[in-house]
């Protein structure tokens, strides 16, 4: 007997498409970026194949700078940004907080809507010609010299960032307003902290990005001249724009991930987190600090002396919270009672990668050392060691840990740690000879290049193939297991939190009643615990 | 298999056991009282509904805030820059239109305060209606204005691009200013506009009787909005309107 | 969460003549950013119009909005839009402080 | 085809082996902690797997001395990286007096050089062995970012204000020189070669080329063509600014400011002319914007750093007046 459940509650495209359940919303989410990081992944092949010979022969010059400008645009604005906070977050954090559903459900309907208008935006630029002003729209170039759509692509990324606007906002009344009885702050599961330290990021930086690609947009296409050099406009008062949000966009993309990366070491190790309070107040710390280090980018663009070394000393300050994370996860390990299935090899894979990843960054953010690697493939390692050995990993790690309440249904776990086995290492293969290139001084955004760095740039090539069977790898078995999967009991993995005391796939209103909390969640040792009262 | 789990480590929740999944997605009346109409299902109670409306209107418009924060971080560095420039540029607004609709938004902030006061105290719909009403033919009147203002920029060459065309000592930081001035006000007038569709709909809706004591939350978050764009209103005003006043050519 | 029903015991339900009043202050306002703009006092100008623009602003967001009586939180939150906004507004630090280093060691 | 692969560029100016050892320290640094961390969590996992299906972790829930230490070590750690990158970057910064100056021009999509002497190159650059090279950089149209990477200096080049880079080359050879930021579809093919020069070697090639006339003769050239002349005489009755050692000196502007009569003054008082006046003369001059190229704007500048080198005491009510506390 099918019992009833957000999934089968309702069918037909119209049950999805007007549906105001955050857990389908999530799922449309889910389809959505899929879709969207294989045409980033596609654009980031074609970029890969290209590279493969010093010369520029696969592609024309143009071609190229418009598959790495699409490559970045969809992957960060379409990928990245939404990822776990729209697909997971949306599912899990009414979950967690013990609500039916999120503060705003029509507007969490909306957010989506609004992605896909900016998504279809950027895809008609794309078609029609691409637009080969990299993802940082810098000017003058954007509004002066560049080929092909700008201004499309420019109010697609204006728009999607209405739609990570209006889920940050419906997270922080969600979190703020909608706690069952007795969950108190210090009682949330630290993927609710993380998120709410990314939703306070996606509010107060979002729109200042809106702000900026609209007048890139305005001065392109009604020639009003803000950033205009003639008229004394100043190219760098647009990075200082653009990277006052696009510096914290990163921690958008890293912070969600940490929260999942500390449930998931919770989960496998039997655990609680080690040093609660620090790990989640260092994602505030991260979301906080993390608004004033965007000068950083800025070291060899003609900016003041003075604001450089503040934004460097800041810059130094961020990396303390995140190695706070690392500890605090290592030492949750301590002890614990581990168990190595494939999200917890996800979250090794995470914790490690982040951890060459943020030491990296402090070589940008040392000034002297930055005038070097600035702009190189150094760089480029670098931020895709966060996004791609973080960000993403964390991602699938927690896609892998929910999917059995999401779907209802398990995969196939040898798949599954093989998978991720392969991502792992077709990532580092990818990625760290990119670190040497970057150092020997191969500069980013270049279509040809001297014959000496060619080794690395096979060797990042081959990586990049194999990284691609690891990714698809994961479509098949999560497709497989929605129709063959073994079904899925409430708590597969034996794990604390509410989300594994209600059904899998959970019922539309996730609770029969609201859950009255009398502890944190994630408590594992209870030696004589009395059961909460209500 | 794993699926005893819950039973060996207690969970941290109370909550009765489901009878059947069926439940939960069942209406569950377990207050005495009688919900309000206007109650959504997902929260507990009107209370709670109040307090995450005004909440999220707050957090957007701190997102607003920014929003113009980074023309008013433009305008700020390019004054910086260019005061001169900017002085002689603003001298050419007329002053006198700009504090006139700096009165008409100011009254309009207070009629719309009355309008949401008339809905707190259950004021009868014609009341209600009346002071949204008034709030709206004051917004019309300040875009009436800035129509007026617009065209004669137009006619006078001010407006930046290639028929941009100044006399004065300074055309570029003139240009500057000018781009500034559109897209700071143009982009306060489109906030003028959703205000007065907002307002369009409140007022529909008071006609309709929906707003009494005990429920007038979309007319006070619509109140939230139309404050937040007079005030944004009473730092342009000054911002571009009055740095020439004593620019002596 | 005290009520089940509406706004109930939470909404402060202002006087009308307090309105009037606000409003009053906020017209005064107005006439002396104008008439100070006519009165050369050198870079004072800019901070004698700010100072009137912020308690204007200040007056409609405590009265009309509503703010004198909301909870923690709503002050809280509209505080912090000020703050990061004050943080966009440091952008102008790198301008003002590009001088100040000699291009050349001597 | 695999042959010469090299894992470490060159090194070949003082700043390189400055820059190399944060680098080197930096990497010693990420080296430890990484292989701590990763020793850590296999070892742990291998320690601590589950042996049974219902075991759960011990009751640990942190440790206040723990935190702090590892709070307290990562930041003394932190900090000293940003003191010594601070430093080796103010070293970059800021060129020696008496550095051999070189005016750069990028432009999509070729890096343009003129030497003092006249010589001038296209995407090469010759510079002598053990020498101070400032450059100054322009840029006619985009954003660019001028690299050598055996130098391990770097800097933008920014359309509507000048950027200066500077570096003393170690070793003779020959090394990349890239440009760093986006510029456009050929951004890979701004790149060029920079020569370093045993000193005898670059006298020669100075003197071998076909050089055209100096900067600062083809400024005094631009000077006459443009009538500048007309205003910026030398006597008394001179509608604008004497010229005559102007450059480095202290202006006093109208309404009381002062400014310094570097490049930027210069290109700024042609391009702009009425951003900054002179304190005694009138607002008349017309922009040059548009009318004078990136290159002609350094030639000008050129001109009139040459004229600044018979500075003579300024005469009263004259634009220039020597800044006492500026050497």
């Amino acid at each position: 007997m099918e019992t009833l459940n957000y999934l089968n509650n309702g069918h037909g495209l119209k049950s999805w498409l007007l549906t105001k359940d955050h857990k389908r919303i999530a799922l449309l989410y889910l389809v959505s970026i899929t879709v969207f990081f294989v045409i980033g992944g596609f654009f980031a092949m074609l970029v890969r194949l290209e590279l493969l010979t010093p010369a520029g022969d696969l592609l024309t010059s143009e071609t190229y700078n418009k598959m790495f400008t699409m490559h970045g645009v969809v992957m960060v604005f379409f990928f990245l940004i939404p990822s776990i906070p729209a697909v997971l977050g949306n599912f899990l954090i009414p979950i967690m907080v013990g609500a039916k559903d999120l503060a705003f459900p029509r507007i969490n309907l909306l957010s989506w809507y609004i992605y896909v208008l900016g998504g279809v935006f950027t895809l008609v630029a794309a078609l029609g010609g691409g637009v080969d002003t990299g993802w940082t729209f810098y000017t003058p170039y954007s509004t002066a010299a560049a080929n092909g759509h700008v201004i499309t692509a420019a109010l697609g990324v204006f728009i999607t960032g209405f739609s990570s606007i209006l889920t940050g906002l419906n997270f922080i009344v969600t979190i703020h307003r909608m706690r069952a009885p007795g969950l108190t702050w210090f009682r949330l599961p630290l993927f609710v902290w993380s998120h709410y330290a990314t939703s306070l990021i996606m509010i107060l930086g979002t729109p200042v990005i809106a702000i900026t690609v609209l007048l890139v947009a305005a001065e392109r296409g009604l020639h009003l001249g803000i950033f205009d050099p003639a008229l004394g406009g100043d190219p760098i008062l647009f990075q200082h724009l653009f990277w006052f949000y696009s510096h914290p966009a990163v921690y958008i993309m890293i912070l969600p991930a940490m929260g999942v990366v500390s449930e998931i070491v919770q989960a496998f190790t039997r655990k609680n987190i080690f040093g609660y309070s620090f790990v989640a107040f260092s994602s505030l710390a991260i979301a906080i600090i993390g608004f004033l280090v965007w000068g950083h980018h800025l070291f060899v663009s003609g900016q003041s002396v003075y604001s450089g070394m503040i934004f460097s000393f800041l810059s130094f300050c961020v990396a303390i919270p995140s190695a706070i994370k690392v500890f605090n996860w290592t030492a949750t390990i301590f002890k614990g009672s581990v168990c190595l299935d494939s999200p917890m090899l996800y979250a090794f894979g995470f914790i490690g990668l982040f951890t060459i990843g943020g030491l990296t960054g402090l070589f940008l953010a040392a000034m002297g050392l930055d005038i070097h690697v600035h702009d190189t493939y150094f760089v480029v390692a670098h931020f895709h060691y966060i996004m791609v050995g973080g960000a993403i990993m964390g991602y699938l790690g927690g896609l892998h840990y929910w999917w059995p309440k999401i779907s209802g249904r398990r995969y196939s776990e040898p798949w599954a740690k093989f998978s991720a086995l392969l991502v792992f290492t077709g990532f580092n293969l990818t990625f760290f000879p990119q670190f040497i290139a970057g150092y020997l001084g191969m500069p980013r955004r270049y279509h040809a290049y001297p014959p000496e760095f060619q080794v690395l740039n096979v060797a990042s090539t081959l990586g990049a193939s194999i990284l691609t069977v690891g990714y698809v790898i994961p479509l098949i078995y999560f497709a497989y297991s929605l129709f063959a999967g073994e079904k899925s009991v409430n708590d597969p993995w034996g794990a604390r939190g509410l989300e594994w005391e209600i059904p899998s796939p959970p019922p539309t209103e996730n609770f029969t009643v609201s859950p009255v909390v009398t502890e944190g969640t994630h408590q594992y040792v209870h030696p004589n615990q009395e059961v909460g009262l209500a | 298999m794993r699926d005893a789990h819950s039973e060996h480590f207690p969970g941290p929740i109370h909550q009765p056991p489901l009878a059947s999944n069926v439940d939960a997605i069942q209406p569950h009346d377990h207050e005495e009282l009688p919900h309000h109409p206007k109650l959504q299902h997902h929260f507990d109670d009107m209370a709670q509904q109040v307090e995450a409306s005004t909440l999220g209107m707050w957090v957007f418009l701190v997102t607003e805030i920014m929003f113009f924060g980074g023309l008013f971080t433009a305008y700020l560095v390019y004054r910086y820059i260019n005061p001169e420039g900017f002085a002689e540029a603003s001298h050419h607004l007329n002053v006198t239109w700009g504090a006139v609709n700096t009165i008409v938004l100011i009254v309009s902030s207070l009629t719309m305060a009355l309008a949401v006061r008339s809905a707190q105290i259950s004021a009868p719909p014609k009341t209600q209606v009346a002071w949204i009403g008034a709030t709206m033919l004051l917004g019309a009147t300040f875009l009436g204005v800035k129509a007026i203002e617009y065209y004669d920029k137009f006619t006078h060459h001010l407006v930046p691009g290639p028929n941009f065309h100044w006399e004065g000592k300074h055309p570029a930081p003139a240009e500057m200013f000018y781009s500034l001035y559109f897209c700071m006000t143009g982009l306060h007038a489109i906030h003028m506009v959703i205000g007065l569709g907002i307002m369009t709909v409140i007022g529909f809706m008071a006609w309709r009787r929906t707003f009494d004591a005990d429920y007038y939350t979309p007319v006070e978050v619509a109140g939230l909005y139309w404050h937040f764009v007079d005030i944004v209103w009473i730092f342009l005003f000054p911002l571009l309107y009055l740095i020439g006043g004593h620019f002596t050519e | 969460m005290s009520d089940g029903q509406g706004h109930g015991a939470h909404a402060h339900i202002a006087p009308p003549s307090m309105y009037y009043k606000v409003f009053a202050a906020l017209i005064v306002g107005t006439v002396l950013t104008v008439a100070a703009a006519k009165v050369d006092m050198g870079p004072l100008n800019n901070v004698v119009m700010l100072l009137i623009a912020c308690t204007k602003a200040t007056l409609v967001i405590l009265f009309f909005m509503h703010v004198r009586w909301g909870s923690r939180l709503t002050w809280i939150v509209a505080m912090s839009g000020f703050f990061w906004l004050a943080l966009l507004f440091s952008v102008l630090g790198d301008y003002v402080s590009r001088g100040w280093v000699p291009e050349t060691m001597r | 085809m695999f042959t010469n692969f090299p894992f470490f560029p060159h090194q070949a100016s003082a700043h390189a082996a400055q820059v190399d050892a944060i680098y080197f320290f930096m990497v010693s640094v990420t080296a430890f902690f990484s292989l701590l961390i990763a020793g850590l969590l296999v070892f742990f996992a291998i320690k601590y797997h589950r042996r049974d299906d219902d075991e759960v972790g011990a009751a640990i829930h942190g440790s206040l001395a723990l935190e702090l230490l590892w709070t307290i070590i990562p930041f003394f750690i932190t900090m000293l990286m940003f003191g010594w990158g601070a430093m080796v970057f103010f070293d970059a910064y800021r060129p020696p007096k008496g550095a051999m100056e070189i005016y750069i021009v990028g432009k999509q999509w070729m890096w343009k050089a003129q030497h003092m002497g006249g010589q001038k190159e296209i995407n090469e650059l010759h510079v002598p062995v053990g020498r101070a090279v400032k450059l100054t950089m322009g840029s006619e149209d985009v954003l660019h970012s001028f690299y050598i990477p055996a130098f391990r200096v770097k800097a933008d080049v920014i359309p509507g204000r000048y950027n200066v880079l500077w570096f003393t080359p170690t070793k003779p050879g020959r090394y990349h020189l890239f440009c760093a930021e986006y510029c456009g579809t050929n951004h890979s093919g701004m790149i060029g070669w920079v020569e370093v020069m045993e000193p005898t070697d670059f006298q020669a090639w100075l003197g071998g080329g076909r050089a055209s006339d100096s900067p600062a003769a083809a400024g005094e050239k631009l000077f006459q063509d443009l009538v500048c002349i007309s205003c910026h005489r030398d006597d008394a009755q001179a509608r604008g600014p004497q010229l005559k050692g102007l450059f480095g000196h202290t202006v006093r502007l109208q309404g009381g400011a002062t400014a310094v009569a570097d490049e930027a003054y210069i290109r700024e008082s042609i391009v702009n002319p009425q951003a900054k006046i002179v304190d005694g003369f009138l607002p008349i001059m017309p922009t040059f914007q548009g009318l004078v190229s990136e290159e002609q704007l350094l030639q000008l500048i050129a001109y009139v750093r040459s004229l600044g080198e018979v500075a003579a005491p300024a005469p009263a009510g004259a634009a220039a007046a020597p800044a006492p506390g500026k050497d």
